[in-house]
């Protein structure tokens, strides 16, 4: 917006990207569930036609400094950018929730669900020559479990694993506690990709500003704060159906550049600093839209969107008609709309469009209606005092949001406009914007409304939210604090059903009965949006909206 | 001389052992425990815990926790980090760099604007010249360090393209950070030399200099600035200490490798070993400029030296 | 001959917050080469404003030649633009300055300093001003001037550093060297000596000497011609001798009278001049002299005079030959010598006053500052600011203590007030041990022992009003109601001639004089039978000076007071004090009946002390007797008798032995192994 | 002949005549900048008493149809993203820009001034003591200590008041012993402790009053230290975050949209550098005024 276009040609530009946008959605919605393909721009289009370039490198603006590179250790999505270009899985998901072979080749659950024989390919060496074998794949699911490990995210994944037994060289049996829809899936996250066992019992903590994997790209250098370098991993020969290009990427280099200023990261991609940045905030989203020299990559990601969970176990929150009272109030459209500029999709249920199971009838299912909200507060015996808020009982009718900081997706904006939407029923929110999310929700349980969001390959995701055996609130309460028996087998049920349709259903009967007992309120769907010179091709994205690189060239 | 740095060097001592001291209570008074900030306690087994607090020494009393603390320190150990098991000092060594740099860059930009503007400032007392530059030098510490960081990035990275918005290699992408902090400390300089040089003018000797038929600009730049330099020299120590702080947030915005952006991420991780070590380390760069901030006044100022 | 400096009508005016000042007005006087003028008068009086005017060095302070005519040499002095006054000044005319010690920059070396000067205005190479410097250093009597080339201006004397400031004014060979009070800041002995250094150079480098100076002695001493301002005027100019013969205009013989000099009648009263010095910026209308002129008429109150010739000389009063005429002014010549025999009289009254009762005894008392502890050396380096005094204070008497700057009188003063304690020995007052008592027994003995303050406008309270500064006593040792200690206020400020009117002002809207009466106010708000008066007319103008000096002998009458004079102006010592102790670095060296003591000098610097007053009489001008050298540091005083570095009369025994205090006559104790 | 002489005299007369009326000029410009620097803070306080008489509309209406509008007559400073006013926003934002400013300045500097104080009167070991222990605090930039206690303590008003607060004592400190100390030597005390006065007397009644302005200078100079550390804060994620936010909450929001809608941080931002800048101006003239060494003609 500030280079001058001439007036026709820009209105040209911004209808063609406009219907190319509509046309992308549509696409992606009579595809049904692939939500979270590329969302190509014209150029992107025809570059895929043109004949990949090798060589060049990369830079690629990352928004927050990662944590680790050791993916068992990781506990950031940052940092799975990075870790995805070093590590590969057992398994991939495809775009339509499928599992495809990856490291392995094939492989065979047993009858009762509690025991995966992998077979593996036999060709991959890690990159510090380490060859990829059963024992490797033993020692790394085994090295999770591991409490010296300090494994974050990556123990909650491989959860119900047990243990490993190494049939031959190029078989391995995974030994469950229980069954699990969800357990191939998982396999397929970045978090529980495989490392080289030399490698972590080289560099044992330090794994992590070492890593070593199977992957596309080796580790070159990790300048903290500034920048991690990857290069070519010229072996490679082993990449997941989710790329075309099955060989060694044809970039020389990936750099990832760290920029946690917004503004610095978008003005380097505009700037062309660098030829590519992530997490594209809205309002820049369509502003760079209207760039000639760029164009956006946008995925959607999975598991569950932005959700406000409404803590039962506050009153008056308990009460049924209390919650449908917030349902009707808060206007999400309005709230989507104003704060992400219709760049967000608006999330309708406890599940994102994406991901298995989703249920799509309940699109559009709750409206805003003053009226209803009022009328339910008043039901419930709470009147409207002189300064606008409801009183019962000489209580004031408050509701205590609490957000954590930093302010990230505009959550904390979300806070501030449903504050002034509940002020018009007249319930006082008092927001409370805290670093300390784990001592005052995980902790103390001290919320009545917070919100959190989890990017999953599975609707298992569900049950750690919306279980009553889930306690991870203060070891007591699931974050809604929501007991609903029904709810609770559907879900168990959900994990081990073999019958597709069937395990569908439950899903559908569980998004069904949360969101009818108005036990949270569904915001936002994140879409992982890139922006990229146009010279840059080929960027694709996993399932949970992780950017690949292997098909990935600049064009000169 | 000899006897005065000698104190002087042992009381800096002292001041490194009291920040030592300091840095380790403010810690231990944060709230929140470490521990549960280190891993997800609904996947880790109490004994995991208990283990770790051993592994932290969190769970002995204070003293002794100083004093291993203390004894570590001395052998070059400042611990490891919570988040990612690295070893402190390395990472502060390998951050420094960027940080000095960035700092030293900035107490360039500083000295010369700043002191440019000052001595303006004071020859042209209360006229259109020191009125601009007053107000020039002011607009360095009134504004907010980020918000005028991003608007150089708009101004000379997105719309002129003249320097890198961000990074921390090469000369180019030290311009506009050092730029940025560097009118801070350019405001701070231009305040303290105008008030330093309006105090020499007024000295007598600058009649004499007159009386002598000296040139003007000789009198102002050869005599005048030199003394009021000397007194400024002072503040060096206290401004570098506010620029080491800028980087803070100047680092952020600049997306640069630093000092700065691994005290800031380590805060709000609770990574206590790096607060630590950042803090202690910072503390001793302080001390340690001061010191020679300190001595070198000593050898150029000869009404100080002859005191001695 | 041809005037060398011409200045014609000239009127300065200074831009300031509170808008224009004429700082000096319709100002003329012309100077012939190689002559020395003097231009004196009291503060604000506008010689150093002209002096400055002259150099064109105002530009720099704000100030603006508002009329009026300078030619140096035929050189437009007003019309040049600072780029040719530069090349004149330092050159053609060069300037000292009264602070030698801040008048050096303290980051170059005096010889860069030196040099600086003749490499500015372009007269020698860099080697050939080097070896020039060197020379006129040694030439104003700077030893090793090599090594002082090096020096920085903090490692060398008040008195060096103005030898080395006349150096650099001779640099460039001046026609013309201002001399702006070049003595004030120093000490007697010095100040004889650079005096007696200028008039030497004066005839060696012929030049005209523009002189600056408060002191009528000095004005005296190297006067050819002298010009009187007041007030921003010339009231009088005239020829040194004529001048003191018989000034024309009222003020210059209020001045001269007020000179306290030393065969002054010590028994009488100072004549002083009523009032005081007008602000620039309120000032009289008319004759700006009129309010404090005993012969002002209603023509004096209205209309300026101009400067008129009269017999020989230009005078500004309406009515100065009427008055010079008919004698109205006495003949304020001073009787040559010293008539001893018309002082028996006042020796038999110090005699009686031996059989009085001491008020204080002193005995062994020193008073040490530490250098800084010294790690590495056990031998602690110490100031002996006092060193073993010993001294009766007697009921009644005013015991006058003189020495040079450093001499450690006033840390005595201090001492004996017990506002810090004395490092050894003891004092005694009425007859109570002071030093080591109780803090509530000295907190009663203070009731009886009050101070006043060389500056007394730093020993006020600036934020404090004057009747509250007067009434901190009473507030602190009495329990008077409020309107009992209103009326005490007004009482003393009746007693120390103020209007009660304006207790309500605070310090800085008062002027030096009556500032000091407020401090005199304070000090006998208590009736104290004892009152320290340290340096407390030094920072006066001479005829203010006259004043308080009157203000406090009628005290000490009226209330009985005993005084502890402390000052380095011999001649008001003299007459205030019945005895008078000389000090030198921390040691009493002689002590004596005030006439005795000047008649009779017996310790050797006792004697150059009186020898380098300058008298105010040019027909006695005589070669000023300047002893050498200056006063050693404190820190390592001299071995033997301390004063043995500097005394003409000194042998070996001086040098190994240090004198005791021995009485040589009555009354008179002398530290000396060979007095005079 | 006589002529020559005439004009000689007139011309330096009419040169004197104009270098006065520069001068004079040269005197204006400097209290039209005081005038409007006092000006500057006089609005901003009434800001912060009367937001509701200032302020168009109300600072927490969001209407959302009319987002990110441009500066207008009708919205000066334009819209944010919620549809809110800015110039309301900025009206009523500034009651707790200047509440953290003064309530951390005051604070600060109480507790500085009164170690300081006690420290440089006492003197002896004490002041040893004292000193040494700001010595070492001195050591912690304020920024870095302000940033430890509001990362320790969570991001509310007191708690970055007490950051902001805390971060400035050891300079307070420092600076009002030196003055204490300079004001213990001057002649006025010698002359109290003369007639009698105790260290209480001397302490409340002598030294206090005359040391404690250049303290003012400083405290107004720290106002806008105070606020730009706690805009810093903010910026790092450790501001109030409150229905009517301060302005450095607002300009640390705003900073993402500033290629977009440039009026939601640029008129925040505006006005923290137009209030400290004020601040700072006043606080010069201020020290101006009591320093006597440079009030001096």
């Amino acid at each position: 917006m500030l280079r001058k276009k001439s007036g026709w040609k820009s209105i040209l530009a911004l209808t063609v990207v406009f219907a190319l946008v509509l046309s992308g959605c549509a696409s992606t919605e009579k595809s049904g569930n692939s939500n979270n393909a590329a969302e190509p721009s014209p150029s992107a289009d025809a570059a895929v036609t043109a004949a990949p370039l090798t060589g060049g490198e990369l830079s690629y603006a990352l928004a927050t400094s990662p944590d680790t590179l050791d993916p068992h250790r990781s506990g950031l999505a940052v940092a799975v950018r990075a870790i995805r270009t070093i590590h590969d899985n057992l398994v991939a998901q495809l775009p339509d929730g499928t599992i495809a072979p990856w490291l392995a080749t094939e492989w065979e659950i047993s009858e009762d669900g509690k025991s995966y024989t992998f077979k593996l390919r036999q060709d991959v060496k890690f990159h510090d020559g380490t060859p990829f074998n059963a024992e490797a794949v033993k020692f790394n699911y085994d090295r999770i479990l591991n409490p010296e490990t300090k494994a974050a995210n990556s123990a909650a994944l491989i959860r119900p694993y047990k243990s490993s037994e190494v049939i031959d060289e190029y078989t391995v049996k995974l030994n469950l506690e229980t069954p699990s829809n969800a357990f191939l899936g998982n396999l397929s996250q970045a978090l529980v990709s495989i490392v080289s066992p030399t490698a972590a019992q080289k560099y044992g903590d330090q794994l992590g500003k070492n890593p070593v994997g199977t992957g596309p790209f080796k580790f070159v250098s990790w300048e903290e704060n500034s920048q991690i370098t990857v290069e070519r991993n010229a072996d490679y020969n082993w990449a997941p159906p989710l790329v075309e290009n099955q060989k060694a990427p044809y970039l020389d280099k990936v750099i990832f550049k760290i920029a946690p200023e917004e503004a610095t990261r978008i003005g380097s991609v505009q700037s062309g600093q660098v030829l590519a940045g992530e997490t594209i905030p809205p309002q820049n989203i369509l502003a760079l839209e209207k760039d000639e020299k760029l164009q956006l990559f946008k995925a959607n990601t999975q598991g569950l969107p932005y959700t406000l969970f409404i803590n039962q176990n506050k009153a008056p929150w308990n009460e049924l008609k209390a919650r449908q009272a917030l349902q009707a109030a808060i206007d999400v459209d309005a709230i989507v709309k104003t704060l992400y500029l219709g760049t967000y999709d608006r999330a309708w249920s406890p599940l994102t469009p994406g991901t298995f199971g989703y249920d799509k009838s309940l699109e559009g299912g709750v409206k805003p209606d003053l009226d209803k909200a009022n009328a339910l507060l008043e039901e419930l015996g709470y009147v409207k005092g002189a300064d606008g808020i409801r009183v019962k009982d000489g209580k004031k009718l408050t509701l205590h949001y609490v957000d954590g900081s930093p302010n990230r997706e505009k959550r904390n904006d979300i806070a501030a406009i449903i504050q002034q939407q509940l002020k018009q029923i007249g319930v006082a929110v008092e927001v409370e914007i805290t670093k300390d999310v784990r001592s005052i929700v995980f902790e103390s349980a001290n919320y009545d409304i917070y919100g959190n969001s989890q990017v999953n390959s599975d609707p298992e995701a569900l049950r750690s939210f919306y279980h009553s055996g889930a306690a991870s609130v203060g070891g007591k309460q699931n974050l809604p604090a929501y007991k609903n028996a029904e709810v609770d087998s559907w879900i168990d049920q959900g994990l081990v059903e073999k019958d597709t349709a069937k395990r569908q259903e439950l899903y559908a009967n569980v998004q069904k009965a949360i969101i009818e007992q108005a036990v949270i309120i569904p915001i936002y769907v994140f879409p992982y949006t890139i922006a990229a010179s146009k010279t840059v091709q080929g960027i694709k994205f996993d399932s949970l909206a992780y950017p690949l690189f292997n098909d990935t060239f600049i064009q000169k | 001389m000899l006897k005065t740095v000698i104190i002087r060097l042992f009381t800096s001592l002292l001041v490194i052992l009291g920040s030592l001291v300091l840095v380790f209570v403010i810690v231990y008074l944060l709230p929140g425990d470490p521990v549960l900030s280190m891993v997800d306690p609904s996947t880790v087994s109490p004994e995991v815990l208990a283990s770790l607090r051993a592994q932290l020494g969190v769970d002995r009393p204070l003293y002794e926790q100083f004093a291993s603390y203390a004894w570590k320190v001395l052998h070059g150990d400042f611990g490891q980090s919570i988040l990612n098991d690295e070893p402190v000092l390395p990472k502060i060594i390998a951050h420094l760099p960027a940080t000095l740099a960035l700092t030293a860059a900035s107490c360039f930009i500083a000295a010369v604007v700043g002191i440019w503007l000052g001595v303006l400032s004071a020859i042209h007392k209360d006229r259109w010249i020191d009125i601009t530059a007053r107000i020039v030098g002011l607009f360095g510490i009134s504004m907010p360090t980020f918000w005028s960081g991003i608007l150089l990035i708009l101004i000379f990275s997105i719309t002129l393209d003249w320097f890198p918005a961000m990074g921390s290699d090469g000369w180019k992408t030290l311009v506009l950070p050092a730029v940025g902090l560097g009118i801070v400390g350019a405001g701070f300089v231009v305040r303290l030399v105008r008030n330093s040089m309006l105090e020499v003018i007024n000295e007598p000797f600058i009649v004499t200099l007159r009386a002598k038929g000296i040139a003007e600009k000789l009198v102002m730049y050869r005599h005048a600035l030199r003394n009021a330099l000397i007194p400024a020299l002072t503040m060096i120590g206290v401004l570098s200490g506010e620029l080491l702080a800028g980087t803070v947030v100047i680092e952020t915005v600049f997306s640069r490798q630093g000092i700065g952006r691994v005290i800031s991420d380590a805060l709000m991780a609770k990574d206590l070993p790096v607060v630590q070590g950042v803090v202690f380390f910072s503390a001793i760069m302080y001390v340690l400029i001061n010191l020679i901030v300190d001595l070198s006044y000593r050898v150029i100022d000869p009404r100080v030296r002859r005191s001695q | 001959m041809k005037a060398l400096l011409e200045i014609e009508h000239l009127t300065v005016k200074f831009a300031t917050p509170k808008g224009w000042l004429t700082a000096i007005s319709d100002v003329s006087l012309s100077m012939k080469s190689g002559e020395t003028v003097c231009l004196v008068g009291e503060s604000g009086s506008g010689k150093t404003i002209t002096s400055k005017s002259v150099m064109r060095l105002i530009d720099y302070e704000n100030g603006v030649i508002a009329g009026g005519e300078m030619r140096l040499d035929g050189v437009n002095l007003v019309s040049s633009p600072q780029s040719s006054m530069r090349t004149l000044r330092g050159k053609k005319m060069a300037m000292i300055f009264q602070e030698p010690m801040s008048a050096f920059d303290p980051v170059f070396t005096i010889g860069s300093q030196i040099i600086e000067v003749m490499i500015g205005h372009k007269v020698s190479s860099r080697e050939k001003a080097r070896e020039r410097a060197i020379h006129l250093l040694s030439r104003v009597g700077i030893p090793e001037p090599e090594l002082r080339m090096k020096q920085y201006p903090g490692e060398l004397s008040g008195g060096m550093l103005q030898r080395a400031m006349i150096a650099m004014a001779l640099a460039c060979g001046p026609e013309l060297l201002i001399a702006d009070e070049p003595t004030t800041a120093l000490d007697m002995t010095i100040q004889a000596q650079i005096l007696q250094l200028l008039q030497e150079l004066k005839s060696e480098f012929n030049m005209a000497i523009l002189l600056i100076t408060h002191d009528m002695g000095i004005a005296a001493e190297m006067a050819d011609r002298i010009v009187v301002m007041y007030a921003g005027q010339v009231v009088e100019q005239a020829t040194a001798v004529q001048l003191f013969e018989l000034p024309h205009h009222p003020y210059t013989q209020g001045l001269l009278r007020s000179v306290t000099s030393l065969d002054s009648d010590r028994g009488s009263r100072l004549y002083s001049i009523e009032g005081s010095i007008p602000s620039l910026f309120e000032l009289p209308e008319g004759c700006r002299f009129h309010p404090r002129c005993a012969y002002a008429t209603d023509q004096c109150a209205k209309e300026s005079p101009p400067l008129l010739d009269i017999n020989d000389r230009q005078v500004a009063c309406w009515h100065a030959e009427s008055l010079a005429e008919n004698g109205a002014f006495e003949s304020i010549k001073q009787t040559s010598g010293i008539d001893i025999t018309e002082k028996t009289e006042s020796f038999v009254r110090e005699k009686e006053s031996g059989a009085l009762p001491n008020l204080f005894e002193i005995e062994g008392l020193r008073k040490y500052y530490p250098l800084g502890k010294s790690l590495f050396s056990r031998q602690n380096s110490v100031i002996r600011a006092v060193d073993d005094v010993s001294f009766q204070i007697r009921k009644g008497e005013t015991f006058g203590l003189v020495g040079e700057s450093g001499s450690g009188k006033s840390t005595l003063g201090r001492v004996i007030m017990q506002l810090e304690k004395a490092t050894a020995g003891s004092v005694r007052f009425a007859g109570k041990t002071l030093t080591g008592i109780h803090t509530s027994e000295l907190h009663e003995a203070r009731k009886d022992m009050q101070m006043i303050f060389q500056d007394p406008y730093g020993s006020m309270n600036p934020r404090w009003r004057a009747h509250e500064i007067i009434a901190e006593p009473l507030a602190i040792h009495t329990s008077l109601s409020t309107a009992e200690k209103k009326e005490r206020i007004a009482e003393l400020l009746n007693i120390v001639g103020l209007n009660p009117s304006l207790q309500d002002r605070y310090p800085h809207e008062f002027s030096g004089g009556q500032r000091q009466r407020i401090g005199i106010a304070r000090a006998i708000a208590l009736n104290p039978s004892f009152v320290l008066a340290d340096e407390a007319v030094s920072a006066l103008d001479v005829s203010v000076q006259a004043q308080i000096v009157n203000l406090m002998q009628d005290l000490q009458q009226n209330l009985g007071l005993t005084y502890l004079f402390i000052a380095h102006g011999l001649h008001v010592v003299r007459h205030i004090s019945n005895r008078i102790g000389v000090m030198y670095l921390g040691q009493l060296v002689e002590i004596a009946g005030s006439e005795e003591l000047f008649v009779r000098p017996a310790h050797h610097y006792t004697k150059a002390l009186i020898a380098s007053i300058p008298w105010p009489d040019p027909s006695r001008k005589r070669e000023l007797q300047a002893i050498s050298g200056e006063i050693p540091s404190p820190a390592r005083p001299p071995s033997g008798c301390r004063f043995h570095t500097r005394c003409p009369a000194a042998t070996s025994l001086c040098k190994s032995e240090p004198p005791a205090l021995t009485q040589i006559d009555h009354e008179h104790w002398v530290a000396c192994h060979f007095p005079a | 002949m006589k002529e020559t002489a005439l004009a000689k005299l007139t011309w330096p007369r009419v040169r004197a005549s104009r270098r006065l009326a520069t001068r004079r000029a040269k005197l204006n410009v400097s209290s039209l900048l005081i005038y409007a620097a006092g000006f500057i803070i006089v609005f901003i306080v009434l800001s912060a008493l009367f937001p509701g008489q200032i302020a168009p509309y109300s600072p927490t209406e969001m209407v959302m149809t009319d987002i990110m509008l441009p500066p207008s007559l009708t919205h000066l400073f334009g819209t944010d993203y919620y549809g809110r006013d800015v110039f309301s926003v900025v009206v009523y934002g500034s009651r707790d820009s200047l509440l953290i400013g003064l309530a951390s300045v005051l604070a600060g500097g109480l507790l500085g001034a009164s170690i300081g104080a006690l420290s440089g009167f006492l003197g002896g070991i004490f002041d040893t003591i004292i000193m040494g222990f700001i010595e070492v605090l001195m050591t912690i930039p304020g920024i870095l200590f302000a940033l430890a206690i509001a990362a320790a303590m969570g991001p509310s008003l007191f708690n970055v008041v007490l950051a902001v607060a805390l971060s400035s004592v050891p300079g307070y400190a420092r600076v009002f012993r030196g003055q204490i100390i300079s004001v213990k030597g001057r002649s006025f005390i010698t002359a109290a402790r003369s007639v009698g006065a105790g260290n209480l007397r001397i302490f409340f009644r002598h030294v206090l009053p005359n040391a404690w302005s250049p303290l003012l200078v400083m405290a107004t100079i720290g106002l806008g230290t105070s606020i730009l550390v706690g805009s810093g804060l903010s910026f790092l994620g450790l501001g109030v975050i409150k229905e009517i936010p301060d302005w450095g909450t607002l300009l640390s929001q705003g900073r993402g949209y500033l290629t977009v809608a440039w009026w939601m941080s640029t008129f925040p931002g505006l006005a923290i550098t137009l209030l400290v800048l004020s601040v700072n101006l006043l606080g010069d003239k201020l020290r101006d005024h009591i320093d006597p060494k440079k009030s001096r003609v």
